[in-house]
């Protein structure tokens, strides 16, 4: 197996638990000042919300024929970031490849609390909140079931499965950690790790079943990811919109949203690392990997974006034609390069070791493409701006009311990551482990 | 009844997803068991036609009313049809409620067999020379994005069609709310039982 | 309703009824469930007032001085729908937008109160018997000081103010500010005939008007429209008439034209004589005595066009007859306008018209002209007049303010209006005796000779206020001496006995006569129309017109098909349908054509200043192509200073511009302005139009009037023409129709559409509209507002492109250059209703589905707001509650014009046009209770009942006869955006041309 | 833990070491024997040399069950009310797909969960004793055995090599 992993054997089992569990020492200054700076920003989101639910989504930046807006760019941003987790934790699990191991925890993390942001959004953009569990098919006195031929309610099954699997999937990893947590706390702390321990003593017994069950939960998330934010895609792509009605959407989304995982995986990463003392557990290496993997992702969005507007010119369809006309150079032309920009252009520049081991560039890189992820949903829900009568036409307009929820998804999630950052071992302690030959009586031995 | 075993069906298939919605809003929603709508045989349980301590219908069913208006002597005893006063709703939408002068009709004549009754239908003479309306307490109600054509279930559903909804007045001294006519299960059950339209449009527009 | 009285007593009660029967409660609360608790009956129940049953009376409409007959339909005792009365000559069942939103006057909250004091500019409520007494007194004092200044519709009403001033030696002026006098002066000129001729647009085969407005606000514009319709709509049999049009600006009648050519201002009577030597020569007769020669370069010089166009055109109007020439109407009317009009008749005259076309005797009503006004205005200022009363009118507001007329008033003692509103002219008077609306009162209306129309109350007033000849007849009770002899009871009376002394069949009593007009709106009998005698020698004189001032642009104020002389502007309604030419709501705006705005480097919306010798005015600019580039038009009717919260202080009044009216009528089309850039200056113009082309989309196909004559269908035609449309994948086509026919009508073998309500015979309700008659004029918008209880957003919210006009009138320009275009295209544009509807799947709680009938079902009550179906509708026809708009709009009175039949949306829900199918659900209640099966016609939408030109035709596509069958099989029929087989239940008739229509290359890009 | 099994508890440093510990011991006939470490690993799982994990079961058990479910429910309530939308069929199975395959993972992975909980995770295994440093850098085995027996255990866990001896008494 894999040698550079860690810098082992300078290190023995017992540093990495000692490492690991010193990041859960009691939090600086810094620390919560960024976490209040999260729940200020969870808060302006949530007093936005409250006004929006007394008077109205008109709040909002919404402008006919462009019905939806902010919201749902928002939405589709925070399902597709929840994407890098699930396939580094799940996917790269099944591959069995051996950079996964340093960083899936704090990237799986990353997607339970995306998912949980994306998934208020769903119930913020309908236009009569307080019904929103019309959606769902529960018997009621009116013997009225939820239309099944429409995304929307594949939307709701699909976040809604997305969001308890890879919960589930995190949590369970998370038993034999917590568990060696416990055996280190001491006082009131111990008491709660060892009731989130589940009685976990690593027995043969217990560790027999569960990698066993842990397979199967990575070989059912695995299709998973590739599938949720393929529905998302067809919220468009089954719809009409030139501009949305495109076969390619599936596999596009899907690159989109790993590209932007990973991006977002190094924004938080990179702070994180240094914060915590992680160095030589997550490594160049583990960056180098991680870059290769935006590379590629980001050179399959640069293929899709050119494909748009091959089909579009290819087709002949004048619709098509002109929608694709005025991304670039219609009045929202802006939103339209600082989409192809980003994602297009800076991701091809990771061809470089230089800058995909230099963690200054990388972090640089990765706010650029989260910026530019975001806009490319927006980009594309403006596609609704100028579709089949030309008399309709307008242009979507935001106000405070799209920025103060925006704002407020970003202080959710910070807040929850923060919180988990300093709670519970954001590294995988036993498969770390898994890597770090034990001592051995006799010399040689096994390799 | 079918349409229950089938809701448990589709309950059990749903309630993975519904089971925490259901708990947190069956109290939001107007929830009742579909399958057990009060059965217009409920009304049975009224009391016949018997005289009534003047002024206090209070411990009788149903909201009091400013005048003591007995169905139960003027449908019941009397066997006047519902459309005699409520004549609308043979070709209306709506049933109306019957004038003061409708009242009048009769009661110029008759003055009431006994001094409850005498003192109920002073209460209306007085309002009508007053021309003061009476404002009677509302008991049966729809939504209002329900139309409901009283015009039509009466002609579709024949002489028995207004104890359907409304129970069997013709034994209530004072009228109470048989069934919640704003239970929109209700109503289809009716019409899944006479196997007429269910589409949507022909009661929401 | 012959016996009055108990209904007047069930009415009375209406009031205390209304809030509370779950019918007549006005059904704001939308979706919510909250319980009226209280019912509280009729004391006396009216027969003619069915809850829940409508009942309709005959009425008129007072709106403008055309006089349409009204039919008004009442549910628990309050006029909830506007429509026009088929069996009046003038309107035969259609009416005009204007007419549609009367309903807002009547519930309109700036109405007055009960009668009013001012006491040094406070106002004081009185009670009538006070009112009353002040008025008697000074009216008993003022002998011939008594002067009235009345706009009303000509009728009994001002026959009795006739009688009453002249009682007193005082004086009655009739003056309505869009009178026709240049016409007027100009028959009596040319035939010696003092009066208003009516045209016959339905007969004439070739149709030229001289900047004569008459879809727009020049005359009776829905009768015009109806015979418009008639003679240019295109049919196999008939052909289609020409329509050429001679203006400095395209307005709505303009854009309808076959040719538009903008000539300069004030050339137009040049022209006219012009083209009538041409004929003369074609048609070989003399010349009438006294009609200057005038030469087709004359013309061609003082026009600007080219002396072979005028030719060309002469010639084609000589070739066929009955045709039709008119001049008049407001952006015409210039110094010279009288001669214009007289060049006209003679033109007509020469052509052979009078008598076909242009008809004397019909006498159409029109007030004692400016120059009576102009005297009174005199009398007032040297202190002759000591009581003015002024009823339904508002000079202070109308006559421009250089004429002085609010410093004349200021010098009158006592005066007294009659106004239902706080308007700026009765904020000045002394004494406010509000009058009752139209449909609140008993009155009649002498639109022209041969037609009287009645109104009758057919409900409680509003307000208790009363008819102004109730309050009169007292007065002259009370003071006695020369009105002593007005001793009807009250006006009623007085009515009614002025009714029984009209020439009646010799077989009807008075009262049976009285009934019969009642019943039927009025008494209609053919107009006596008189030939006329020859032409008067030299009646015809040519002089350019004067044009005051300097600056480089002639001043061309329009008025506003929507606004009118300004009546309009309180209603919301009127405020909020985009004006049929520029599409622009909510407020007042300066058209400028393009070459113009880039020689003063102006974009839309940047404000300009407009200053002419009598004033200045800011307003944002609006870039028109449609325009002589050396003309700024402005649209009148707004910068009311009252009238009420939604007139008041909206946009500017243009007429603050004009000089004073010299001599006989108001030159409108008078002076020069300059027009400047306001620096930083920006107000974003609140238009509902996107964008101004179709870009060869297919949305408003034409062709020229040959191929459609050949019978060829839109594709064929286009093929002709050499501009082959976007091909249609025919394969694709065949499945997705069988794909379609299983889903909709079940296959052949019986399966597919088989289950629940879906099983069995059902009608399938469709619709078709004919472009090539429909005229942008609105109607069908408003209409569907007051059908609907559609809520008015707003400005800001317009901005935000939230307005929720259920059927949207879109108009493209066509060819040419942005700057030229050849020609523009209406397209009313409600729910297609789709067989394949994408807006339906998507929805995923059913709230969007696919009724029975085949409509395209909305349930407001199930929608949760998720806008995906508004998103997926490929004609953007579904509109969004985002705020609580009916809540906001319909304030107190206004919730009673609400319809019970529909229920109001709450906020958060998605709504778009029904079919009207609470009118279908409606139809089909009365079928099963009676029996009887419903006929083709008898059940219609709001748009198609209402459209003046009878373009919308609705029924069972299902039915093999149905009138809607027979006109979707038309080969000019197509379905908008066919290639994305949606299935649309419309289908549209292609517009006709007299030209090689302009097509634009698909997907070029878009100009603003 | 109440009522403890008797048995002796050797914690070891050495990994080898502690494998040949492991099937010294199941040659001798302790199959009862319980190992503790901190990390999967193939090593001593060989040692210990169980069967394949029943778990699976589950996960076919819940996805089949999902699919079904999904499948059963789109179609019935549709018939149930049936309402047409966009011309397409009232049971339209392509449309069905994406949720048949959603509740198949999602009953699946709950399956695997509670499969996993119900035959090991979770479950105290009763009165044997622990030491926290096996959750760090130590293998723990734990034999059990009684009285006389124990002294031989110890002795023979001693000589192969662990670090630490412990007694559980009864």
């Amino acid at each position: 197996m894999a040698v550079a992993v860690h810098d082992a054997p300078t290190q023995t089992h017992a540093d990495v638990t000692r490492d690991v569990v010193a990041t859960l020492a009691p939090a600086t200054k810094g620390y919560y000042l960024l976490l209040f700076g999260a729940v200020g920003l969870f808060l302006i989101g949530a007093i936005t919300l409250l006004l929006i639910v007394k008077e109205g989504l008109g709040l909002a930046g919404y402008q006919p024929p462009v019905f939806w807006s902010v919201f749902i760019t928002t939405f589709v941003f925070w399902v597709g970031i929840g994407h890098a987790g699930t396939l580094i934790s799940a996917i790269l699990y099944l591959f069995r490849s051996p950079w996964r191991t340093a960083v899936y925890r704090a990237t799986e993390a990353m997607t339970v609390f995306a998912v949980m942001t994306a998934a208020l959004f769903p119930i913020i953009h309908i236009g009569r909140q307080w019904i929103f569990y019309w959606l769902l098919p529960y018997p009621n006195q009116r013997y009225l079931w939820p239309n099944f031929k429409s995304p929307l309610m594949w939307d709701v099954f699909a976040i809604g499965t997305y969001f308890t699997v890879s919960t589930s999937f995190l949590i369970f990893g998370l038993i034999p950690d917590v568990a060696a947590v416990r055996d280190k706390a001491t006082g009131w702390r111990k008491t709660v790790y060892s009731l989130l321990s589940l009685n976990w003593q690593g027995t043969d017994n217990q560790w027999r079943h569960y990698s066993r069950a842990y397979l199967y939960l990575a070989a059912l998330a695995a299709p998973l990811v590739l599938s949720v934010h393929s529905v998302v895609s067809w919220d468009f792509a089954s719809s009409l919109i030139p501009g949305w009605h495109g076969t390619i959407f599936a596999p596009y989304f899907v690159a989109g949203a790993i590209y932007s995982g990973v991006g977002m995986v190094f924004t938080l990463l990179i702070p994180l690392r240094k914060y915590l003392k992680l160095e030589h557990m997550i490594t160049d290496y583990h960056f180098d990997n991680m870059a290769k993997l935006t590379l590629f992702t980001g050179t399959i969005l640069f293929y899709a974006y050119g494909m748009e507007y091959f089909v579009a010119w290819y087709s002949g369809n004048t619709f098509e034609q002109t929608t694709f006309f005025r991304r670039a150079f219609g009045p929202g032309w802006w939103a339209g390069w600082s989409m192809i920009i980003p994602n297009a252009f800076l991701s091809q520049l990771l061809w470089f070791r230089k800058i995909r081991t230099n963690l200054t560039s990388l972090f640089v890189i990765s706010i650029f493409i989260n910026i530019g992820m975001w806009f490319e949903r927006y980009v594309i829900i403006q596609s609704l701006a100028n579709d089949y009568v030309p008399y309709a036409w307008d242009q979507m307009n935001p106000t405070w009311a799209d920025w103060g929820i925006l704002a407020g998804s970003f202080g959710w999630f910070g807040m929850w990551f923060l919180l988990f950052a300093k709670n519970f071992p954001v590294v995988a302690i036993q498969e770390i482990k898994e890597f770090i030959p034990m001592p051995r009586k006799r010399a040689g031995g096994h390799h | 009844m079918m349409r229950k075993s089938a809701l448990l069906v589709g309950g059990a298939v749903a309630s993975g997803l519904a089971a925490a919605v259901l708990s947190g809003f069956t109290g939001a929603t107007t929830q009742q068991d579909p399958a057990a709508p009060a059965a217009p045989s409920a009304a049975a349980s009224a009391p016949p036609a018997y005289t009534i301590a003047a002024g206090d219908s209070a411990f009788l069913k149903g909201p009091k009313q400013p005048i003591l208006f007995r169905h139960d002597i003027h449908a019941g005893q009397y066997q006047i049809t519902c459309q005699y006063c409520h004549y609308t709703a043979g070709y209306s939408s709506e049933p109306g409620i019957p004038s003061m002068q409708t009242c009048m009709g009769c009661h110029l004549i008759i003055a009431g067999a006994d001094s409850s009754n005498q003192k109920e239908i002073s209460k209306l003479r007085d309002a009508w020379n007053a021309k003061q309306p009476v404002e009677w307490v509302r008991i049966h109600y729809v939504a209002r994005h329900v139309h409901f054509p009283h015009q039509r279930h009466v002609k579709g559903m024949g002489p028995n069609a207004c104890a359907t909804c409304h129970g069997d007045v013709a034994r209530m001294p004072q009228v109470w709310e048989v069934n919640d006519v704003n239970n929109m299960g209700w109503c289809i059950n009716c019409h899944l039982e006479r196997k007429v339209t269910r589409d949507c449009t022909a009661c929401h527009y | 309703m012959s016996d009055n009285d108990q209904k007047s007593v069930s009415r009375r009660r209406f009031l205390s009824v209304l809030g509370t029967t779950s019918a007549g409660a006005a059904v704001l609360s939308g979706c919510s469930t909250e319980k009226v608790e209280k019912l509280i009956p009729y004391l006396v129940q009216s027969e003619d007032q069915v809850p829940g049953v409508a009942t309709w009376y005959a009425s008129t409409c007072t709106e403008c001085s055309a006089g349409c007959g009204l039919h008004v339909r009442t549910r628990e005792g309050r006029a909830v729908k506007l429509e026009g009365n088929p069996e009046h000559p003038v309107n035969a069942g259609k009416l005009c937008a204007r007419g549609q939103a009367g309903l807002q006057g009547l519930y309109n909250p700036g109405r007055v109160k009960g009668p009013m004091r001012n006491s040094g500019g406070t106002w004081t409520q009185i009670t009538w018997d006070d009112a009353i007494a002040l008025l008697a007194q000074q009216v008993g004092a003022a002998g011939a000081g008594l002067a009235v200044l009345s706009g009303a519709p000509r009728g009994s009403f001002t026959g009795f103010l006739a009688d009453w001033t002249s009682a007193a030696g005082g004086r009655l002026v009739r003056w309505e500010p869009f009178d026709q006098t240049p016409l007027r002066l100009a028959s009596k000129r040319v035939f010696g005939r003092d009066e208003v001729p009516s045209h016959d647009f339905a007969k004439a085969k070739y149709i030229v008007s001289f900047g004569a407005d008459f879809l727009d606000a020049w005359g009776p514009t829905v009768e015009h429209q109806r015979g418009f319709a008639e003679s240019h709509g295109f049919s196999r049999e008939g052909g289609m008439a020409k329509h050429v049009y001679f203006a400095p600006r395209a307005s709505l009648t303009g854009l309808n034209a076959d040719e538009w050519h903008a000539i300069a201002p004030g050339s137009e009577a040049l022209l006219a004589l012009a083209m009538a030597w041409v004929l003369l020569g074609e048609r070989g007769i003399a010349a009438p005595e006294g009609a200057p020669r005038v030469s087709l370069e004359q013309a061609a010089e003082a026009t600007g066009l080219k002396a072979e166009e005028i030719a060309r055109l002469a010639k084609e109007f000589a070739a066929v007859r009955p045709s039709l020439a008119v001049a008049g109407g407001i952006g015409s009317q210039h110094a010279g306008a009288v001669e214009l009009c007289a060049a006209v008749l003679l033109l007509n005259y020469a052509a052979g018209n009078i008598a076909e076309t242009v008809h004397f005797g019909s006498d159409l009503d029109r007030g004692d002209g400016q120059a009576a006004f102009a005297s009174l205005q005199r009398a007032m200022d040297e202190g002759q007049v000591k009581v003015l009363l002024v009823h339904e009118a508002n000079p202070v507001y109308a006559a421009p303010r250089a004429g002085k007329f609010g410093e004349a008033l200021a010098k009158v003692p006592f005066k007294v209006s009659t106004s239902l509103y706080l308007d700026e002219t009765s904020s000045q008077c002394d004494l406010i005796i509000p009058g009752l609306h139209a449909l609140e009162r008993w009155d009649d209306a002498h639109p022209r000779a041969g037609v009287w129309g009645l109104m009758q109350p057919v409900m409680e007033p509003v307000y208790p206020n009363r008819h102004p000849g109730d309050v009169l007849l007292a007065a002259s009770q009370k003071a006695g001496g020369v009105f002593a002899k007005f001793s009807a009871a009250n006006w009623e009376a007085y009515l009614k006995a002025r009714w029984a002394a009209m020439p009646r069949p010799s077989d009807q009593d008075a009262s049976a006569f009285w009934r019969a007009a009642l019943a039927r709106g009025g008494v209609y009998v053919p107009e006596p129309l008189t030939p006329v005698k020859g032409v008067v020698a030299g009646a015809v004189s040519v002089e350019p017109p004067a044009i005051e001032g300097t600056g480089e642009f002639t001043l061309l104020p329009y008025a506003s098909s929507l606004l009118y002389d300004g009546r309009g502007t309180n209603k919301p309604w009127l405020l909020e349908t985009p004006d049929p030419v520029t599409k622009i709501t909510w407020h007042a705006w300066v058209e400028l054509h393009p070459e113009a705005a880039a020689k003063l480097d102006v974009k839309e919306g940047e404000i300009l200043r407009v200053t002419s010798a009598h004033g200045s005015i800011e307003a944002p600019a609006y870039i028109y192509p449609g325009l002589r580039p050396d003309v700024v038009a402005v649209p009148m009717g707004f910068g009311h200073t009252e009238y009420g919260e939604y007139a008041k202080g909206r946009g500017a009044n243009y007429l603050d511009l004009l000089g004073p009216a010299s001599g006989e009528f108001m030159p409108y089309l008078g002076t020069k302005v300059t027009v400047e850039r306001v620096p930083q200056a920006y107000r974003k113009v609140a238009k509902t139009e996107g964008n101004t082309r179709q870009l060869g989309r297919g949305i408003a196909e034409a062709m020229p009037v040959a191929f459609a004559a050949k019978g060829l269908t839109v594709e064929e035609a286009a093929k002709a023409a050499g501009h082959p449309r976007h091909e249609i994948n025919t394969e694709a086509e065949v499945e997705a129709l069988q794909g379609w026919r299983d889903g909709q009508v079940g296959r052949e073998d019986g399966k597919g559409r088989r289950l629940g309500n879906y099983a069995g015979e059902h009608p399938m309700w469709g619709m078709t509209i004919d472009l090539g008659k429909c005229t942008g004029c609105s109607a069908c918008s408003t209409a569907c507002y007051a059908e609907n209880n559609i809520p008015w957003v707003g400005e800001d919210q317009v901005l935000r492109g939230r307005e929720l006009s259920w059927i949207r009138i879109e108009r493209y320009w066509e060819g040419g250059t942005d700057g030229e275009p050849v020609e523009a295209r209406f397209v009313p544009m409600p729910c297609q209703h789709c067989d394949n509807a994408p807006c339906e799947p998507v929805c995923p709680v059913y709230a969007a589905y696919h009724t029975p009938d085949g409509l395209n079902g909305q349930v407001y009550n199930r929608c949760v707001g998720t806008r995906y179906c508004a998103n997926n509708c490929p004609y953007k026809v579904r509109y969004f509650n985002w705020h609580a708009y009916a809540q906001k709009a319909f304030v107190a009175p206004f919730e009673l014009q609400l319809n019970p039949d529909v229920v109001v949306r709450a906020r958060g829900v998605m709504e778009k046009c029904t079919f009207c199918v609470h009118r279908i659900r409606g139809a089909q209640h009365t079928a099963k209770i009676t029996g009887a099966p419903i006929k083709d016609g008898e059940l219609t939408t709001a748009c198609a009942q209402a459209c003046p030109s009878g373009a919308i035709v609705f029924g069972d596509l299902n039915d093999p006869n149905s009138r809607v069958r027979q006109v979707a099989q038309d080969p000019r029929g197509y379905h908008i955006l066919e290639d994305i087989n949606v299935r649309p239940a419309i289908t549209y008739l292609a517009k006709v041309v007299h030209r090689e229509p302009a097509h634009a290359a698909p997907g070029g890009e878009e100009h603003h | 833990m109440a009522k403890a099994t008797p048995g002796v508890l050797a914690s070891f440093e050495h990994i080898d070491a502690a494998c040949d510990t492991i099937r010294a011991l199941r040659e001798k006939g302790h199959r009862k024997l319980t190992v503790y470490y901190s990390h999967p690993n193939h090593e001593l799982e060989e040692a210990c040399g169980h069967a394949t994990s029943p778990v699976r079961l589950f996960t076919l058990i819940g996805g089949l069950t999902g699919t079904t479910a999904a499948f059963a429910m789109q179609i019935w309530m549709n018939r149930d009310w049936p309402l047409l939308v966009g011309g397409k069929p009232i049971v339209a199975i392509p449309a069905f797909v994406v949720i048949g395959f959603e509740l198949t993972v999602l009953i699946g992975s709950l399956a695997t969960l509670f499969g996993t909980f119900l035959l090991s995770v979770g479950m105290r295994n009763k009165g044997v004793i622990y030491d926290g440093r096996f959750s760090d850098d130590r293998i723990g085995v734990f034999v059990p055995a009684g009285g006389a027996e124990a002294a031989g255990v110890e002795k023979m866990l001693r000589e192969a090599g662990a670090v630490e001896v412990k007694h559980a008494a009864a």
